[in-house]
């Protein structure tokens, strides 16, 4: 058995072991060993995969390269540490009786069977496979997100289900179209036609522009919606503040990167097809748009887990605009960003957990004095936001730094939006955060059991990225802005 | 190429082409439940008949299996576990409003003729013979959005989803004889379990709400909500440092 | 917290801009110049007006950041015109001021706290004669604020003569608008430091000097030891570092190197005693003798004045025949920076407001009379808040976007994959 | 290794002559102040005779003066003649030179006026307050104005150092510079600001509201006092030679022999005659101005530099 089938298996029979086990106490510990399990297979592959470059199993079905296997990687860690969050969490769920025995099963099972569709996404060689796995990580999602059996969460969902559906086959299509282009340009075996390594060695020779725009535009609507780019976003604050937690974690800090993941692969075919900047252009647009539009919608939220869902909108309309900006620096800070963004979303959004179960609700004005209830809380959001709005020394920093400088460089005047935009986000952020974290403390507030271990580690990490990005993960970045942008940032 | 020079399979794709195009019409148009779940499992049958048509005008044996798993999908289960739900939640005879029902139907005329002046530009790519109805698919594709976009019933926006997917269906019949088997076999799996999902989620919507009108959820809307109220807006400068 | 902070800023910058850039643009640190200047000019000016000692602390963080911006941003000039050495001078000079700021800064805060710590009060105006009761914090907090004024011997003048030393060697640039430009920035760093020196005397002179102004203050008591060590030792760190600044560049060496790959072998070419950056002919500094010179004034002043003179008599001040001086009579520290507040008057918004009252009787006699006055930075009042109802205002109408209403985003959807597609075909 | 010493020896001597002339300086310009307005002059060395008078007074201290009070004659006194050892006053090429350059130089009247301006505050006077305040915010105009100034001849000669910097000018002969013109005007308004004179302030008042330097020192008395007015009268030396130096440099020695040394002698004793006396025509033709006109008169120097500035970057090196 490869380390990719591991990787791949582990979560797949993980969650169809949650979901014979039921619901005792044991299945927290089991989700955190399948996610140990997942994510040293994947370590040791993303090891394998560096020193000895990309891979492609048998059967052309998988192909692991620079760039998704530190994705993988990421996802399986950040799936490790919200497993380690969500067992505590979602004990005192049940506690409260928010959540019964028979939907911590669900959830459980759920939990890795979202994990391996990621996985799968990332990991697939197959366009179509890619379409199918990220329909399945809305399928299993939108249960998730439904857990509390709200109107609020039913409703949310959805609209999580409508939404994403409608976009996710409008990919479909745009797919359909990518395999009608390279069909006619390939003919032969027609289960290969939608192979990434095959579409993308013949991509250069032209595929027709006509056919490839076309179906640029749909998948850019398509995995645009998923990935969260305003004006089709909607769904996302909704389900991000409506889902358990540890939901809201992996969600912004995976799903969305798996979304654009799929994005940037696409519009690596349409540039070497194209010649022209249309994909880079229309992805600027769009980040931009996202970027400065949901900066502002921070300023107006009033339930603490959909305001930093904007925050998740707002930096990834950063990253589509980085990788639509194109070339080697930009693209170097857009995979920065992209890691040091899901570190510290999913840090954040398990502080916001525990913050919510300690003030008993997510209303941003009933959240107050974290620091002086339980301060390992208080200081975690506090250090959190400081690191999510881009202060040195965090890694979000850097990175937001090296996006400036390639924007600066390239498009100078559009370094005056993002300035601003920076500005607004801090802004919204601050205003609401610094009340929580320091405001008077509600009269009989107590601390609440919390696992704070994986917002250390998180933030720890990004701490290292900001101070210095090790060697290692310099030439894996590296490697993947070759393998993007065809130059080296170094 | 002159109609009728093409060959009779041909001409009758075209012609069935035509008809689902004509389906998706009446699903826009139709405003009770039962009629429109039959009109989708018509539509169904439809694409089943173009993806045999195909498979033999073509050649392409592995069209058969995909319009095998089209006909039980879109014929079978999917009408009837909609038509078991619809009876469950006793609304199979319900009827909404259809608000400016003509203005609905010109907008569908319009995405008809423009899809086909998007597909203009891609269809000389296809070597087939019936090519022009890459716009039909596309066509179709657009309608069940226009359908989700215009009602107001949950099951309707399920239905519209679905004819979306027909139309993507479609349209990886008639460009490129199907799409790979894995990928087929996965959507079919995928499509299936969203149908099980909405089923499931109809009856949390009527517990949640008392009705499948989901122009009525709108509790998490923000569009008449109040900002934060502004405590924080003193000078702070004193923490800059 | 402030010192370490900026650090950090200014890591990220000169790391990303150095190390990750490799080719720096002049065009850059045109920009970069300009804005360290007007934040240097900016900060100090709006520390002079502040009468709270930690905000007037902040303030000149803006201010000192500005400089170390001067700094790079010459060095981004020098470096991208090719100018390799005098680039380096420049990062050299901004790294210097990076680490000379984290002392001082430091040091002024831990003084800060330690009064806070005493008196409670943060008001400089409430202050006063506290070198009487903490004499040691009075000296500690003194050499703090000599080192930020840019005083010989201390460090901060030495990277300010560095960031000097940079813009005059402007003439080495081809560029005609950056050869006139650097030493107008030149200036008004002079402009600078000598409103940071008069902002520390303010500081200094109102808040440890004359008369209690507040019985707290009458009351304050010395800081335990372990405060004084920490104090103490910035402040030896911040004599050493200005004393001997040739040992301190060329430890510096290995960071120039890894950063521009070039090193300042001259400066200390002439031996520990004297800071020749470019070269004996061109510039030096020898701070060693400046601190031997105070040292040996001290000495033979003590010896041929102090020793044999008879022990000096107190007495009232003499305050040119005035009677007896109470602690209300001094000046503040508003009316202290009065004559830069009228001279540079459009930087602030100042609101001045005399109250009187007249008492009754024949003639109108004054009986009550209050100063209210209070200044904020026009930034703030100009930028800042119009922007922030701004944003607010945006924020509040983009809420329509969010109804809430699954018709509405799926028409967002439609129109959206409809127009793109109208753009494409 | 001799000449080393020898130079040292010289440079010595020179900075002793310095402070030991400054007085002189003063009461030549007193002298020449007194013939000018028709009143009975002093004699030349009655500054010295002021100085010893104070050094020998017992000393009185305000009943709470600190030790910064009594530190800072010291320290300012310290800093004059430092001041003083790194201006070439007879010979270029002294090695005390390298000790401090055109900027550190202003640091040192920088580091002086801070502390006097401290000791000011220290009693807590109103006076002392003032004088404070007013003193900072001209030197805060004040400061710029000259650096420019200087920073034009130091671009010039491509050097800060002042003996490198007059040995230069000296060398290039006569050159009809319009930047050191404008720097010479800027450099002079800068001056007599700096040195407490008639526009900018009356050293010779104790009137409140027209006095800066005076109002700061004075709580000080006695060998304070001596060492505070002895510092000031080297400053003004110090300005004056600065003046001369740089823009007249010829007569001044540049090598070491007792001939050249003597010529350098009597022509900056010359030329430090000469000055003084356009000081004081300057001083009797003008009026104290208002303190909120100084902002003006050295906002108008500023510009001067500025201009000289602008003028040797665009006339001079031909960018």
């Amino acid at each position: 058995m490869t380390l990719l089938e591991i990787t791949l298996l582990a979560p797949l029979l993980g969650g169809l072991l949650l979901a014979l086990l039921g619901h005792r106490p044991i299945a927290g510990w089991i989700n955190i060993a399948v996610g140990m399990a997942t994510f040293g297979a994947a370590l040791v592959m993303a090891l394998e995969v560096f020193e000895h470059g990309p891979q492609l199993s048998a059967g052309r079905m998988f192909y692991i390269d620079a760039f998704n296997v530190y994705l993988v990687v990421l996802t399986a860690f950040v799936g490790l540490t919200t497993s380690i969050f969500s067992r505590p969490y979602m004990r005192h769920e049940v506690e409260r009786g928010r959540v019964t025995d028979r939907r911590l099963r669900l959830y459980h099972s759920m939990y890795q069977c979202f994990l391996f569709s990621m996985l799968l996404a990332l990991s697939t060689n197959n366009l179509g496979v890619l379409w199918v796995a990220m329909e399945l990580a809305t399928l299993t999602t939108v249960l998730l997100v439904s857990l509390y059996r709200t109107p609020e969460a039913i409703e949310a969902a959805w609209k999580y289900f409508i939404l994403c559906g409608v976009g996710i086959a409008q990919a479909l299509f745009g797919t359909v179209l990518i395999y009608f282009a390279a069909e006619s340009k390939l003919g032969g075996d027609r289960d290969d036609t939608l192979l990434w390594t095959v579409l993308h060695s013949v991509a250069g020779g032209g595929l027709d522009p006509a056919v490839i725009t076309l179906a640029f535009v749909f998948l850019l609507v398509g995995y645009g919606t998923k990935v969260g780019l305003v004006p089709l976003h909607n769904w996302l604050p909704d389900a991000h503040s409506e889902g358990p937690t540890p939901m809201s974690a992996v969600l912004s800090g995976l799903l969305l990167n798996v979304a654009l993941y799929a994005l940037v692969r696409v519009k690596m075919l349409v540039d070497a097809s194209l010649h022209t900047n249309l994909a880079g252009n229309l992805m600027m647009g769009f980040g931009l748009l996202s970027f400065t539009v949901a900066g502002l919608f921070l300023h107006r939220q009033h339930d603490v887990k959909r305001m930093f869902s904007y925050s998740s909108i707002e930096h990834m309309g950063l990253i589509t605009f980085g990788f639509g900006m194109g070339g080697p620096l930009a693209t170097f800070g857009a995979l920065l960003h992209m890691t040091v963004h899901s570190l510290t979303k999913s840090a954040i959004f398990i502080t916001v957990g525990h913050a919510c179960q300690l003030a008993g609700t997510q209303r941003i004005d009933q959240i107050r004095g974290l620091i002086r209830t339980q301060p390992a809380i208080g200081w975690g959001l506090l250090l959190g936001t400081v690191a999510i709005a881009g202060f040195p020394p965090f890694g979000v920093f850097i990175s937001e730094f090296l996006l400036l400088m390639a924007t600066m460089k390239a498009w100078p005047w559009l370094t005056i939006p993002l300035l601003v935009g920076f500005g607004v986000a801090f802004a919204g952020l601050a205003r609401h955060v610094q009340r929580m974290v320091f405001g008077e403390p509600p009269p009989g507030q107590k601390p609440v059991e919390a696992n704070m271990l994986p917002v250390v580690v998180h933030l720890f990490l990004v701490l290292w990225l900001g101070l210095a990005i090790p060697g290692f993960l310099a030439r894996w970045f590296e490697q993947a802005t070759v393998l993007i942008s065809g130059a080296s940032p170094l | 190429m002159e109609f009728a020079a093409l060959s009779l399979y041909n001409q009758a794709i075209i012609l069935f082409a035509a008809l689902a195009l004509f389906t998706s019409f009446i699903m826009l148009a139709q405003a009770r439940m039962m009629p429109l779940i039959f009109t989708f499992a018509w539509q169904g049958l439809l694409l089943t008949v173009v993806s045999v048509l195909v498979a033999i005008a073509s050649g392409h044996p592995q069209l058969h299996i995909s319009a095998a798993i089209t006909f039980c999908l879109k014929v079978v289960v999917i009408p009837y576990l909609l038509y078991r739900l619809s009876a469950r939640l006793n609304m199979q005879y319900d009827a909404e409003v259809i608000e400016h029902p003509t203005l609905l139907l010109l907008g569908g005329v319009a995405l008809v003729i423009f899809s086909y002046h998007v597909s203009q530009s891609i269809i000389h790519l296809s070597g087939l013979a019936t090519r022009n109805t890459i716009a039909v698919s596309m066509a179709i594709e657009l309608l069940g959005m226009l359908l989700m976009c215009a009602r107001k019933s949950a099951v309707a926006q399920v239905i519209g989803f679905m004819s979306m997917e027909s139309g993507i269906f479609f349209a990886a019949v008639v460009s490129t004889y199907g799409m790979p088997l894995i990928v087929e076999l996965g959507l079919a799996f995928d499509i299936l379990v969203a149908s099980i999902l909405f089923g499931v989620f109809f009856f949390h919507l009527r517990d949640s709400f008392g009705s499948l009108n989901v122009g009525q959820f709108n509790r998490l809307s923000e569009a008449n909500q109040p900002m934060p109220s502004p405590e924080a807006t003193e000078p702070s400068s004193g923490e800059r440092s | 917290m402030s010192g370490a902070m900026i650090k950090m800023g200014i890591y990220g910058m000169v790391r990303v801009s150095f190390d990750l850039i490799g080719e720096v643009r002049w065009e850059w640190g045109i920009v970069v110049l300009i804005v360290g200047t007007a934040s240097s000019l900016l900060g100090v000016l709006y520390a002079l007006m502040q009468h709270d000692l930690k905000r007037l602390l902040a303030y000149h963080s803006i201010e000192n950041i500005g400089i170390i911006l001067m700094g790079l941003g010459m060095s981004m000039i020098f470096l991208g015109s090719g100018h390799r050495m005098l680039g380096t001078l420049g990062l050299v000079a901004a790294l210097y001021h990076t680490i000379n700021h984290a002392l001082f800064k430091g040091l002024l805060f831990l003084g800060a706290g330690a009064v806070l710590y005493r008196t409670h009060e943060r008001d400089l105006d409430h202050m006063g004669g506290l070198i009487h009761r903490m004499p040691v914090t009075a000296f500690l907090f003194l050499v703090g604020s000599v080192a930020i004024s840019a005083l010989p011997p201390f460090n901060g003048f030495v990277s300010e003569w560095l960031t000097f030393q940079t813009a005059l060697q402007a003439p080495a640039l081809e560029n005609g608008l950056l050869r006139a430009m650097i030493p107008i920035a030149a200036a008004l760093l002079a402009l600078t430091g000598a409103l940071a020196a008069a902002c520390f005397v303010k500081a200094f002179g109102i808040a440890f000097l004359g008369k209690p102004r507040s019985r707290r203050a009458a009351r304050a008591r010395e800081v335990p030891v372990g405060m004084l060590g920490g104090m103490g030792l910035l402040a030896a760190l911040c004599l050493l570092l200005g004393v001997f600044p040739t040992t301190v560049i060329e430890a510096m060496a290995p960071i120039t190197q890894l950063l521009v790959h070039e090193s300042l072998p001259s400066a200390a070419a002439q031996g520990w005693l004297w800071l020749t950056p470019i070269s004996p002919e061109v510039a030096s500094y020898s701070a060693p003798f400046v601190v031997a010179a105070i040292i040996v004034v001290h000495g033979l002043g003590y010896l041929f004045l102090r020793r044999r003179a008879i022990p000096a008599l107190r007495a009232y001040p003499w305050d040119c025949g005035f009677g007896h001086l109470t602690s209300r009579m001094q000046y503040t520290s508003t009316a202290f920076s009065q004559p830069i507040r009228r001279v540079f008057g459009g930087v602030w918004k100042v609101e001045e407001r005399i109250d009187t009252l007249a008492g009754g009787g024949p003639i109108p006699r004054v009986t009550s009379l209050h100063y209210d006055l209070h200044t904020q930075d026009w930034s703030w009042l100009k930028i800042y808040l119009p922007i922030g109802r701004l944003v607010l205002a945006a924020a509040n109408r983009i809420g329509f976007i969010q109804t809430g209403n699954i018709h509405t985003y799926l028409k967002f959807s439609f129109a959206t994959l409809l127009a793109f597609l109208w753009i494409v075909s | 290794m001799d000449s080393q010493l020898t130079a040292w020896a010289l440079a010595a001597a020179q900075a002793l002559l310095f402070i030991a002339s400054a007085p002189l300086l003063a009461g030549w310009l007193r002298r020449v102040k007194c013939h000018m307005q028709n009143r009975a002059a002093p004699a030349l060395w009655q500054p010295y005779r002021d100085l010893a008078k104070l050094l020998k007074k017992r000393m009185l201290l305000a009943d709470n003066a600190s030790w910064l009070f009594r530190a800072v004659p010291y320290i300012v006194f310290s800093a004059m003649l430092l001041a003083a050892a790194v201006v070439p006053l007879v010979a270029v090429n002294l090695p005390s030179a390298a000790i401090a350059d055109l900027i550190v130089l202003v640091g040192f009247f920088a580091l002086a006026r801070f502390f006097t301006a401290l000791a000011a505050l220290d009693i807590g006077t109103a006076f002392g307050g003032m004088g404070a305040s007013r003193e900072m915010m001209v030197a805060a105009l004040a400061e710029p104005a000259m650096l420019m100034a200087v920073f034009t001849l130091s671009m010039t000669a491509n050097t800060t150092n002042l003996s490198v910097a007059t040995a230069y000018i000296l060398q290039s002969g006569l050159v009809l510079r319009p930047s050191f013109l404008f720097a010479l005007l800027a450099l002079a308004m800068v001056a007599v600001a700096e040195t407490s004179r008639i526009p900018v302030d009356n050293p010779a008042t104790h009137l409140e509201l027209t006095m800066l330097h005076e109002a700061m020192i004075l709580e000080y008395g006695g060998r304070h006092l001596a060492l505070i007015e002895w510092a000031t009268q080297i400053k003004l030396m110090i300005y004056a030679v600065l003046i001369v130096d740089l823009f007249f440099p010829w007569g001044i020695a540049t090598d070491f022999s007792a001939m050249v040394l003597a010529v350098g002698v009597v022509a900056v004793a010359a030329k430090l005659m000469l000055i003084a006396v356009l000081l004081v025509v300057w001083e009797t033709v003008l009026a104290k101005m208002r303190l909120f006109r100084v902002p003006q008169f050295l906002g108008f120097s500023f510009m001067l530099s500025l201009l000289a500035m602008l003028t040797h970057v665009v006339l001079e090196t031909g960018g």
